[in-house]
């Protein structure tokens, strides 16, 4: 609030009149010598609906009363109780006789402040002496508090604000990318389906499930992918004698299960040479139908 | 990359995107071999805040991560790019606003008792609409009310990176000295008051 | 106001305004006594055009006027913003990823033997676009259908050395309560949400 301004009008002023409430600080009526005027001056006439106007500007009897002591330049601290209650009262009767929606607040603030008015009335020893007992006091307290965030929402207010005081700064991207993301799988999450699979199967078709050594399997994939890309691996390839004995009786056995299943030939160009793998899904030859019988036979 | 390829890709990501982007942000551009340190990104932000200082936009950092706006001061003459002026909040709006900002988590009813009005439904609705204030949680008493607390978009919309950062609350005076400040008060005003009322509460004060 | 003032002024429009800007609202932006002429207005978007050239961003012309715009060469790198949030695999997937990794080299028909199903023609092509499996020969078999087996990327997206790690089923029976605890703690509600879906697929496939 502008109490500058405010105090060059108000200050003198005479109980008894009516004086208009300010209207929102931050909308002043006229800026004069670089001061804002908030406060309309009191011979200016007022049409009651502009009165009508100002007095719902107030955002209930705290403000009022605020606006009530600021206007006579007093602390909070230094309420003249009987005075600002008169002055009130009148707001209050102004406001009926415009036939302004009176929230029941303004009528309980009137309520209060008629009660302090006659405690004070009675001599100290009848309410306890001690500061804290002055029956201004919670007023006081009420007020302070109110008017820190009275303040605090005009410095809210005052703050830069987006698309009011500063714009996001955007440009535009031409041929924008999107990721999709893949989903994410956890080992767990498709150990538990395997194994919901498996009572499935075995539930409903009695198929004997038996654990399969997952190195031989492992193997057969290895073998096949090696096989992939060329025609012909020898036979010694295969094998990685740093593995040791059981790796290679692993890749034994893998090779052993692939003949099983057909799924490579193993080839010798006359006795005694050198053996060679092949995949055998390529063409279809005598000896490959020969392992389709073997296939279906096992 | 160096630190002023850093700089424009990070220009370039903020322009792009049109919304804060936090450091996790920055540095998910790149894949973990290259990602850079924060350090690295930081230093990058400070160049481009320094770059910007003969530029229309500022950086500057909010809650959800940085953001490049154009300055205050070009308000006014873009505003006309717009036909629509920027609406105007109440006086009720942002009293309330502010003490929900303040006074954090606070219900309905402790609102109503420090403005001594009952809060107004469509305000609150409004500020839970723009995404100002939400709900979280509820009081231990009878009723279980709501209590309410800002949001992060609260802070983006005003420029805050923290609530630390919205301007200090006055200070309560002294209640201690009330009392006697009180009587002072009332025996400066004794001369000018006009009420018997006034005089006999002087008398015997 | 001069060039470079003019100049700033419309770099600010742009970014604000975030789309293209023609002669006549540039122009707008001035009062009618203060409002630069044409040439003025162009002397001011080419100095504009001039200084991005070590920018991240450029100054284009388009058919409603200018236009600020990142420079394509970001387009990848700042794909990554928009990432699409990823969705769950179905149960069917996980099952017939999981015999695929137990019973490999495993034939659709295998599959389904098992699953009682028949497999989801998606559900494979899913697994081989991820990488996760491939066709590693063809069974000797009349048809001979593909064989599928998990891939190197199989075993280090599951940070699996080898299939020998893969546990055992004997094992999953001990950490089963578990696992089916820590799962429904964890996803509740996604894997109930999911659930139907699954099932629906795998009726109508």
């Amino acid at each position: 609030m502008t109490e500058h301004a405010e105090n060059a009008i108000a200050t003198g002023a005479e109980s008894g009149a009516i004086e208009l409430p300010p209207q929102q600080d931050e909308m002043p009526f006229a800026i004069v010598d670089g001061e804002p005027i908030t406060v309309m001056p009191r011979d200016l006439y007022i049409p009651p609906q502009a009165l009508e106007v100002f007095l719902e500007a107030f955002e209930g009897p705290l403000d009022l009363l605020l606006y009530l002591i600021r206007r006579q330049n007093l602390d909070v601290l230094d309420i003249p109780i009987a005075d600002i209650t008169r002055q009130y009262m009148e707001y209050i009767q102004l406001m009926q006789e415009l036939d302004l929606e009176l929230a029941g607040e303004y009528l309980l603030m009137a309520a209060m402040l008629a009660e302090i008015k006659s405690r004070m009335l009675l001599p100290r020893s009848q309410f306890d002496a001690g500061e804290e007992d002055d029956p201004r006091a919670e007023l006081v307290r009420r007020l302070q508090e109110y008017e820190r965030f009275k303040r605090a929402a005009e410095d809210i207010d005052r703050l830069d604000r987006l698309d009011r005081d500063v714009y996001q700064a955007t440009a535009e991207l031409t041929n924008r990318q999107v990721i999709r993301l893949l989903p994410e799988v956890t080992l767990q999450e498709m150990l538990v389906a395997f194994k919901d699979v498996v009572q499935r199967a075995t539930m409903f078709e009695h198929l004997h499930v038996q654990r399969e050594t997952l190195s031989v399997r492992q193997r057969m994939s290895d073998v096949l992918a090696m096989l992939e890309n060329s025609a012909l691996v020898e036979f010694v390839k295969l094998f990685r004698p740093e593995e040791g004995r059981l790796g290679v009786c692993v890749t034994f056995a893998a090779l052993l299960e692939l003949l099983r299943e057909g799924l490579i030939d193993v080839v010798q160009a006359e006795p005694y040479a050198p053996l060679h793998v092949r995949r055998a899904d390529r063409n279809l030859d005598a000896s490959e139908l020969d392992d389709v019988e073997i296939t279906t036979a096992s | 990359m160096n630190v002023n390829q850093l700089k424009n890709l990070i220009e370039a990501a903020l322009l792009a995107y049109g919304q804060p982007l936090n450091m996790d942000q920055l540095r998910g551009l790149f894949d973990e071999v290259d990602r850079p340190e924060t350090a690295t990104v930081l230093e990058a932000l400070e160049a481009l805040a320094r770059e910007c200082a003969d530029r229309p936009i500022e950086l500057i950092e909010v809650a959800s991560g940085w953001r490049l706006q154009v300055r205050g001061e070009y308000a006014a003459p873009l505003s006309r790019l717009w036909q629509e002026r920027p609406g105007r909040y109440s006086r009720a709006l942002l009293e309330t606003l502010a003490l929900i900002a303040y006074r954090q988590p606070i219900t309905r009813g402790e609102i109503e008792n420090v403005r001594g009005v009952q809060v107004n439904p469509n305000i609150v609705r409004t500020m839970t609409e723009r995404g100002w204030i939400r709900v979280v949680g509820h009081r231990e008493v009878p009723g279980h009310p709501e209590l309410l607390g800002t949001t992060r978009e609260f802070l983006d919309y005003f420029g805050l990176k923290s609530l630390d950062e919205l301007p200090s609350l006055a200070a309560l005076k002294d209640m201690d000295d009330v009392g006697i400040r009180l009587e002072f008060a009332d025996t400066a005003q004794a001369a000018v008051a006009d009420l018997p009322a006034a005089n006999d509460a002087e008398a015997t004060v």
